[in-house]
């Protein structure tokens, strides 16, 4: 076990040198000049040259790499050209936000996805079933946004139950943390979960038609205990998967959301990077996000083996 | 006598599908009965009537009635049901590789069944049982934490067997239970089928297509086509002596130790469900086949043994 | 199947070349490693096999589940490489030819495998689905030909414009043989081809497979887990376990006096009707009492 | 012998109407759907303008008309990209041997690391924003989710007998994948490309929201949502009727990828 | 407590106020990074100048108490406040403004500083005077100091100006939550009269309807700056809200690239002015709020005239002129930056332009990384469409051939350089002359003057009129 996560870890290290070489490739093409935007409307080509010097930016391209990546692997994420801030922490409590996005959009899909998706599987021929399908799948096609303007024009604007938007971390005020952050993930859970919802249901009619389920029922287990407990572990591997898939996305995914409900996350960080040209800071948010997804996939995969005992090596 | 399966009239459909039609068949108590036939005909809808676990959209009508339990299977609500299967019917399935559970332990499966029926008073005396009952099927006691996929077919099928047999019941079905499994494995899986059900003295209804295996399993067999039984009786009596031209048939294309060069065949394939002929079921296949045919053949003989062909075999011996 | 005839190859003589010839073949699968520092762990799926299949003969081939007969035929049809020993078909050693230099092979052995679901490509014509063969190796692919060959395997000629999956099981096997039979082989391996198959349906395959390799004095292996087709089908048989042989010999011999003690076991435990009917039980059929491997 | 389930045929008819719409946008919309008449400006829905007018007093039921054009570009485009490069990458990975497998499989997950909207805003910025470049880069986005589907596919394929059987008649590996492996997994492309086409409508919804999508003045069911934002409280049936259109157009895209996967389902297949 | 989302409590003597903003400074130090956000938030309020505009434009003391000129109007001498405090504790001195000032030449970055370039000496006179030469007289330059480029830093404050701004106004600096908002608290050590509120939250919004939420359920108190003014209607509507519309010194404009051979031909020019119908303009893409400007000087300058009467929307005379100089037919890339106002109004000057025989291609350009390197530092456009948000920037627009617009005009170069260095009766007059001039030649077309739009709590009080300088002046906010 030990022997595979050294294995996992080198391919992880490997996919990360290969995606930092690409990440800063990209800032490379990215046409627009750091400097030119941090001068404005009237700067003259002197005072922008001067800049560049000033930013670094007029040294070879793999000086620039390098440096970089020394600074990433001693934990320094340098210090932005346009704020004249240290990154590092910034990305650290943009990075603290989107994960309470994103991880309470999740719980919320979840919730809804869960039991949803079962009932739907198990009456998929009952129009209680159908019914619920329908549902779910008006869910899926509405936008994110969409949802999130919605809720805010009735339980903001018309209703006035919850703040329309903005952010208290939770540690300053709790109560205000919660308010705020009901609608966000909400708006971020309901889709994710008419989406997951469907992939439960899928899960669930794979595990129905299996013949271990009959087993369960021939000993005696009703159609439900037999399903939950036989089925859930089972049902729960593909589900996982896309699980994993989708809290990769909305990392960055929630940045729509971020900006209906003016949350100061990672996508927004991201968003105004690019349109300032900051580009170490993009540089260090994509490679803090390709970490993050890779490390969500290592996550699922040490997931599957809890799930799955045939994974587990050795047991052969 | 009372028996302890009785099955009367069953019919089984699907839409506007007849599967399984009229059949009758009795169990009595310790007795080893066989339901042999093609592919297609039948046999496992049959079980799963009694069992009551048939896939959605598949309806059965007739009776069912079981020793011990005081209401008709067929038609009974799933709360009732599931008070039946397990404790008083238990079924062994084809499939030892898709049967278990994959992601819980071997032991926890077998005290399971027991738990359920509350017929041990809790999960210690439940997992003593299961480590005993493993022993009968011959695995040792450290097969409880193994996982199903860190097994072998054979030792699959037995943790099958083993689960069927944990609460006693009074019928045992097999259906295939040994089609997916090496000769050598299938002897001692049938050899330990047969052993649990005389100790408990249950009785066992076994389905296969294969008849030397009904042969050496069973003491009576019904043959099945069409969702008909078309002839029924004492294995010898069956085997040596086939009335019915379907029998017949069957008997002459599975013996390999014939002399000639050439196998004696059934004409055409087995239609499919829903496709066979009005009448007799066999009619299109049959080389004996004439007019009479294309009315439904009455049964001939009593209950337990008999046959219903317009045409039937003389009564000669089996080469 | 006039066309049919005049292909036959003149009649093998007694001292030619055997058709298949295997020296010590072993085939090693490794599994994916599990650490870095272990090397990966190998399954020995054949160790060691020797075998010699002459001219015009009919062998057979049985043994349990996993034992590596698959692994074996695959590597005859040089479909898979064997890890070492030789592999020699009709005087040629084609243990290493590559892929491009496999012609001769390709035209003179053919194949027939178990599934009959899953040995017919669902989404082409039962038509091209024959003419396969011979498209890829080159020979004009009449339509003459496919309904020749669908004829030969006693399928009527409309059957070519259907798809597998309106074909029953036995009615497959009949295409597989078919196409087996396209480019006019001299050798044909069958991979338990009636395994799936009913009773009914299991003679009629084994006649024509029977029929055919008369007709066209093929060289027959045939893979069978259940021994008594084997004994039904073939001259000699080898009886395999856990990827080597243990036995080979005639199959009235190896079934009336088997020698090796795992062949002694394996005729013991099939189940015959005729030794039910005078009395056999279950436990008749464990010949050796105790966990079998 | 199959029947059409009703996921098929209302996914069916509702795509086969957008496409309709498409086409006919192309020969007639009620007014131009480009021309700004501001003495008809935010008209309420009437006979002259059904779904009324927006802020410039341009028509919207031309603009939702027009816009299904660059919904079904959008589509088209996404999907493309994600098919030509997913699925050729998907069989690759599924008929190579262990390292270069690894190698692609590796190189997917790595993509995957990228988000689309990522994608798309770098795109925009280095290629200039247009539904095109927004578009390649959702492709690219959606290439690993059809690269496994297709490898997992083709996986299967790879194993089947009918397989061996073709080698054994001597195919070459590639003459296989064309004739063999790829006709074989043509229902799970299908399938993926339509949940992929309703993910590119809402990948493009959200670039237009965030002004990264479909500039003006080419009319956008994204972008109209986006300006209508103002008029919320004024006039929300600006918000309402691309909204509504967006909704039908993913409904519709799911519903059909749901039919195909339930019509080429195997197993749901065998019970019948 | 004191975070940037609890809106303006009413509890005695602490009062907090939050205030909802679109741009979010990317730093704050206007010494190094352009654009209007950094002196919107800090100027006035955090840091102050010698000399500062009241609101009806006229320049009035501030850190100043007094200053005088020498005839030849080239030696500004100031008296300096003696009571001025930097937030770091030290006294404000003249010894700081030189330091200031001198630091402009040396450690500013943005272009803006080559207003200091006419400043030939600085010196203190004492502690609290202050003697500036210029090289030659310049009316633009005291003007200029009433802007970023005359705050007064602290000789020891100016290390973390990016992060840590310290300056001598009312209010000093006290958090920064990036991407959500800065807040400013009461500088308790102000040498003038303190601040109504002790503190105020700059809250900034990328979505204008976020912003219009955050006020709708009170989480903001004032909206600085409405970007969705057809929103308005919501709040005009409801007595809670006060709404003040003024005027601004954005003028939007319809950029040429003079240098493209199309646009050499002066008939062009006029054509595509008289094309555009300004009222039907502003009151599609603006509801109508907004003023119609004429050339380049909003309302609130001394040399304001209205200009509108030239070239007046007339669609024959356009088609005619087009025709004439050969632009008709031909197609023209209106190349617009990824800002509301611009795309809103870039598609109405398409279709108008469109009716007069024009083609026009709309070019999205991102704002600001591609529209600055595409249009403004290469020039490579036909039309643009951006409001130019500096005060007085006539010059700065019009009067080098290196800026964007390429407008080589050696007559009107003369007429600034003539007000610049005449007396205010000529700057005046000359000023008159070269905004008349740019309108008859066409330089451009002036779609509008973005208006001032704020709305307010309906009892906030000190709110400006008119937004004529660059601050939003948070000291005389107050609630009645
Ligand atoms: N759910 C179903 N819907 C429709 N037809 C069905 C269904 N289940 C079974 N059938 C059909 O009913 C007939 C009998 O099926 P059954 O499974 O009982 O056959 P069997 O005798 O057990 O065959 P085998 O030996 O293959 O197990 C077959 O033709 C089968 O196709
Ligand atoms: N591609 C492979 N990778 C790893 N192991 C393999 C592979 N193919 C076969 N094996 C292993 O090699 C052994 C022999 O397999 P083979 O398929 O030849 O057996 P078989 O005798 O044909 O069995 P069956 O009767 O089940 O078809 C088995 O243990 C199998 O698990
Ligand atoms: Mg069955
Ligand atoms: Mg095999
Ligand atoms: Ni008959």
């Amino acid at each position: 076990m030990v022997l595979r996560l050294i294995e996992r870890t080198a391919v992880l290290l490997a996919s990360l040198a290969v995606s930092s070489v690409l990440v800063f490739a990209f800032m490379a093409i990215l046409p627009g000049d750091p400097a030119r935007v941090a001068l404005g409307v009237n700067a003259s080509d002197e005072a922008v040259a001067e800049l560049r010097r000033q930013f670094g930016l007029d040294r070879p391209l793999t000086t620039q790499y390098f440096e970089w990546l020394g600074g990433l692997v001693r934990g320094d994420f340098g210090t932005s050209y346009v704020s004249k801030a240290a990154i590092g922490p910034q990305i650290f409590d943009r990075f603290q936000v989107t994960l309470w996005l994103v991880v309470a959009g999740m719980v919320v899909a979840l919730v809804v996805a869960a039991p949803a998706g079962t009932v739907m599987a198990a009456r998929h021929r009952k129009v209680s079933g159908l019914a619920l399908s329908a549902v779910s799948q008006l869910g899926v096609a509405v936008p994110a946004f969409l949802a999130g303007i919605l809720l805010i024009m009735v339980f903001a604007v018309k209703l006035g139950w919850l703040p329309a938007n903005g952010w208290t971390p939770p540690a300053q005020d709790p109560a205000m943390f919660l308010k705020q952050l009901v609608m966000p993930a909400l708006s971020l859970g309901l889709v994710q979960g008419a989406v997951l919802t469907r992939y439960v249901r899928s899960a669930v009619l794979e595990v129905l038609r299996e013949d271990y389920l009959r087993t369960a029922r021939a000993k005696g287990l009703r159609p439900f205990p037999a399903l939950w407990r036989h089925g859930v572990r089972n049902a729960a591997v593909p589900v996982v998967t896309v699980l994993g898939l989708q809290l990769a996305t909305l990392l960055i995914g929630a940045v729509v959301v971020e900006r209906v409900f003016v949350i100061p996350g990672l996508g927004s960080l991201l968003l105004d990077g690019v349109s300032n040209r900051d580009l170490l800071l993009v540089q260090d948010v994509v490679m803090v996000l390709v970490i993050a997804v890779l490390l969500v996939n290592f996550l699922v995969d040490l997931l599957y083996v809890a799930l799955d005992p045939r994974l587990r090596v050795g047991s052969r | 006598m009372s028996d302890v399966l009785s099955v009367r009239g069953l019919t089984v459909t699907v839409r506007d599908k007849t599967l399984v039609s009229d059949v009758d068949l009795t169990v009595g108590p310790g007795e080893r009965v066989g339901l042999i036939g093609e592919s297609g005909s039948g046999k496992s809808l049959t079980a799963l009537s009694v069992l009551g676990l048939l896939p959605e959209d598949v309806v059965a009508a007739g009776s069912v009635q079981l020793t011990g339990v005081d209401h008709e299977l067929i038609g009974a609500d799933e709360r009732r049901m599931s008070r039946v299967r397990g404790r008083h019917l238990a079924m062994v399935f084809q499939e030892p590789m898709t049967a278990l559970n994959p992601t819980m332990r071997v032991g926890d499966q077998i005290a399971e069944a027991m738990l359920i029926h509350r017929t041990v008073p809790g999960r210690r005396a439940a997992r003593a049982a299961a480590v005993e009952l493993l022993g009968r099927v011959q695995l040792p006691r450290e097969t409880m934490r193994a996982y199903p996929h860190q097994l072998s077919g054979g030792q699959r099928q037995r943790i099958v067997l083993a689960l069927a047999l944990a609460n006693d019941p009074a019928l045992l079905i097999c259906d295939e239970p040994t089609t997916a499994l090496d000769v050598t494995v299938q002897a001692l899986v049938l050899d330990l089928i047969v052993k649990g059900v005389v100790a408990r003295s249950s009785a066992l209804l076994f389905i296969t297509h294969d008849l030397a295996v009904v042969a050496t399993v069973c003491e009576r067999v019904l043959v099945m086509y069409g969702g008909r039984v078309v002839e029924s009786g004492p294995v010898e009596e069956v085997f040596t002596r086939p009335r019915h031209r379907y029998t017949e048939g069957l008997l002459a294309a599975s013996d390999l130790e014939t002399n000639e060069r050439r196998l004696t065949t059934i004409p055409g394939n087995v239609p499919p469900a829903g496709q066979f002929p009005s009448g007799c079921v066999f009619r299109n296949r049959c080389r004996h086949a004439t007019d009479v045919c294309s009315t439904a053949p009455s049964w001939t003989g009593t209950a337990s043994t008999g046959f219903a062909c317009h045409h039937p075999a003389e009564v000669t011996t089996h080469a | 199947m006039p066309e049919i005839r005049e292909h036959i190859p003149a009649a093998h003589q007694p001292d030619a070349e055997p058709a298949i010839k295997l020296i010590d073949v072993v085939r090693n699968y490794t599994r994916p490693r599990t650490s870095l520092l272990r090397s990966a762990p190998a399954v020995h799926a054949l160790r060691g096999v020797n075998l010699e299949v002459k001219q015009g003969e009919r062998f057979g081939i049985v043994g349990e589940s996993g034992c590596g007969k698959s692994t074996l035929l695959r590597i005859i049809a040089a479909l898979d490489r064997a890890s070492s020993g030789h592999v020699i078909v009709e005087g040629t050693d084609i243990t290493h030819l590559p892929e491009r230099r496999l012609r001769f092979l390709r035209e003179n052995l053919q194949l027939v495998f178990q599934d009959p679901m899953s040995s017919l490509d669902p989404r082409m014509r039962v038509r091209d689905i024959i003419a396969e063969p011979l498209v890829v190796q080159g020979h004009p692919a009449s339509g003459q030909r496919v309904r020749e060959l669908l004829e030969a395997v006693g399928l009527s000629a409309d059957a070519g414009d259907r798809y597998p999956h309106q074909f029953s099981g036995g009615q497959r096997q009949r295409i597989s043989i078919a196409r087996a039979l396209a480019p006019r082989p001299r050798i044909l391996v069958a991979d338990e081809p009636v395994s799936a198959l009913d009773v009914s349906v299991r003679a009629q395959v084994l006649n024509l497979i029977s029929d055919l390799v008369d007709e066209l004095n093929l060289t027959l292996v045939f893979v069978s887990h259940d021994l008594s087709v084997v004994k039904h089908v073939c001259d000699r048989v080898a009886v395999m376990n856990a990827g080597q042989i243990v036995e080979t010999g005639y199959t009235g011999d190896v079934y009336a006096a088997p020698q090796h003690p795992y062949t002694q076991r394996l005729v013991s435990a099939i189940p015959t009707l005729h030794r039910a009917l005078s009395g056999a039980t279950t436990t008749d059929l464990l010949a050796t009492k105790g966990e079998p491997a | 012998m199959r029947r059409l389930n009703p996921s098929l045929i209302a996914g069916g008819v509702i795509v086969g109407l957008i496409v309709v719409m498409a086409l006919v946008s192309f020969v007639w919309t009620p007014y131009d759907a480009t021309l700004v008449n501001p003495a008809v400006r935010l008209a309420k829905p009437s006979w002259e303008h059904w779904f009324g007018t927006d802020k410039f007093g341009r028509d919207v039921l031309s603009q939702i008309m027009v816009g299904s054009r660059t919904t079904l570009f959008v589509g088209v485009v996404a999907v493309g990209v994600a098919a030509v490069i997913g699925v050729p990458l998907g069989i690759l990975a599924a008929m190579s041997r262990r390292w270069a497998h690894e190698l692609i499989m590796r190189t997917n997950d790595l993509l995957l690391a990228f988000p689309a909207l990522l994608l798309a805003i770098m795109f925009g910025a280095v290629f200039g924003a247009s539904t095109l470049t927004a578009m390649i880069a959702i492709g690219i986005a959606s290439v690993p989710s059809f690269a496994r589907v297709i490898r997992s596919g083709a996986l299967q394929v790879m194993r089947t007998e009918y397989v061996l059987a073709a080698r054994a008649a001597g195919r070459q590996p590639f003459p296989i994948a064309v004739r063999h492996v790829l006709p074989n997994v043509t229902s799970l492309i299908t399938v993926q490309a339509s949940v992929s086409f309703a993910i590119a409508v809402l990948a493009e919804a959200a670039l237009s929201f965030l002004g990264y999508g479909t500039p003006p003045p080419t009319p956008s069911w994204g972008r109209m949502l986006q300006e209508s934002q103002e008029f919320l409280f004024s006039a929300p049936r600006l918000a309402i009727f691309p909204g509504v259109a967006i909704a039908i157009a993913v409904l519709g895209f799911n519903l059909l990828g749901d039919g195909l996967r339930d019509r080429f389902d195997p197993k749901l297949e065998d019970r019948r | 407590a004191g975070s940037g989302t609890s809106p303006g409590s009413t509890t005695g003597a602490s009062q907090s106020l939050a205030i909802g903003l679109v741009a979010e400074p990317a730093s704050l130090d206007f010494t190094t990074t352009d654009g209007a956000a950094i002196p919107q938030a800090l100027l006035g309020n955090v840091y102050e100048t010698l000399v500062k505009l009241d609101e009806s434009g006229k320049i009035v003391p501030s850190l100043a108490k007094s200053w005088t000129t020498s005839p030849d109007r080239k030696t500004y001498t100031f008296d300096l406040v003696d009571n001025a405090k930097f937030t770091n504790d030290k006294p404000f001195t003249a010894a700081d403004a030189v330091f200031s000032i001198n630091r402009v030449k040396t450690a500013w970055t943005t272009q803006l500083k080559a207003a200091m370039d006419v400043v030939q000496n600085v010196k203190a006179l004492s502690a609290t005077q202050l003697q500036v030469t210029l090289s030659r007289p310049s009316n633009d330059w005291l003007f200029r100091m009433t802007t970023r480029i005359g705050a007064m830093f602290s000789e020891t404050g100016v290390s973390a100006l990016a992060t840590a701004p310290i300056g001598t106004g009312p209010f000093k600096f006290s958090k920064w939550n990036r991407g959500d908002s800065i807040v400013l608290q009461r500088n308790d050590g102000y040498w003038g009269s303190k601040p109504y509120f002790n503190e105020i939250t700059l809250k900034y919004f990328k979505d204008p309807t976020a912003l219009n939420n955050a006020l709708l359920t009170g989480t903001i108190n004032v909206i600085g700056t409405v970007q969705a003014p057809e929103a308005l209607s919501q709040f005009t509507s409801n007595d809670k809200y006060q709404v003040i519309e003024g005027t601004t010194n954005g003028e939007v404009l319809l950029s040429f690239n003079n240098s493209e051979p199309i646009f050499k031909d002066i008939r062009t020019r006029q054509g595509i002015r008289q094309a555009i119908d300004h009222k039907a303009l502003l009151d599609t893409c603006f509801a109508g709020r907004g003023k119609l400007i004429g050339s380049m000087v909003p309302p609130t300058d001394p040399w304001y005239e209205d200009l509108t009467s030239i070239d007046p929307y007339d669609l024959a005379k356009a088609k005619s002129l087009l025709q004439a100089s050969g632009a008709a037919g031909k197609t023209l890339r209106l190349r617009l930056p990824t800002l509301p106002y611009a795309i809103s109004c870039g598609q109405v000057v398409k279709s108008q332009l469109e009716q007069a025989g024009l083609k026009v291609q709309i070019d999205q350009l991102e704002f600001p990384a591609a529209w600055l390197t595409t249009v403004l530092k290469n020039a490579d456009y036909d039309m643009s469409i951006i409001a130019h948000v500096e005060p007085r920037d006539l010059g700065t627009v019009f009067g080098s051939t290196k800026y964007y617009t390429k407008y080589d005009d050696p007559t009107l170069r003369q007429l600034l350089a003539a007000a610049d260095t005449g007396n205010e009766a000529a700057q005046i007059d000359n000023m008159k002359k070269a905004a008349r001039r740019l309108s008859e030649q066409a330089a451009a077309d002036w779609l509008f003057l973005l208006p001032n739009l704020i709305v307010a709590d309906k009892n906030l009080t000190g709110l400006p009129q008119n937004a004529i300088t660059e601050n939003f002046d948070l000291s005389r906010l107050a609630r009645s």
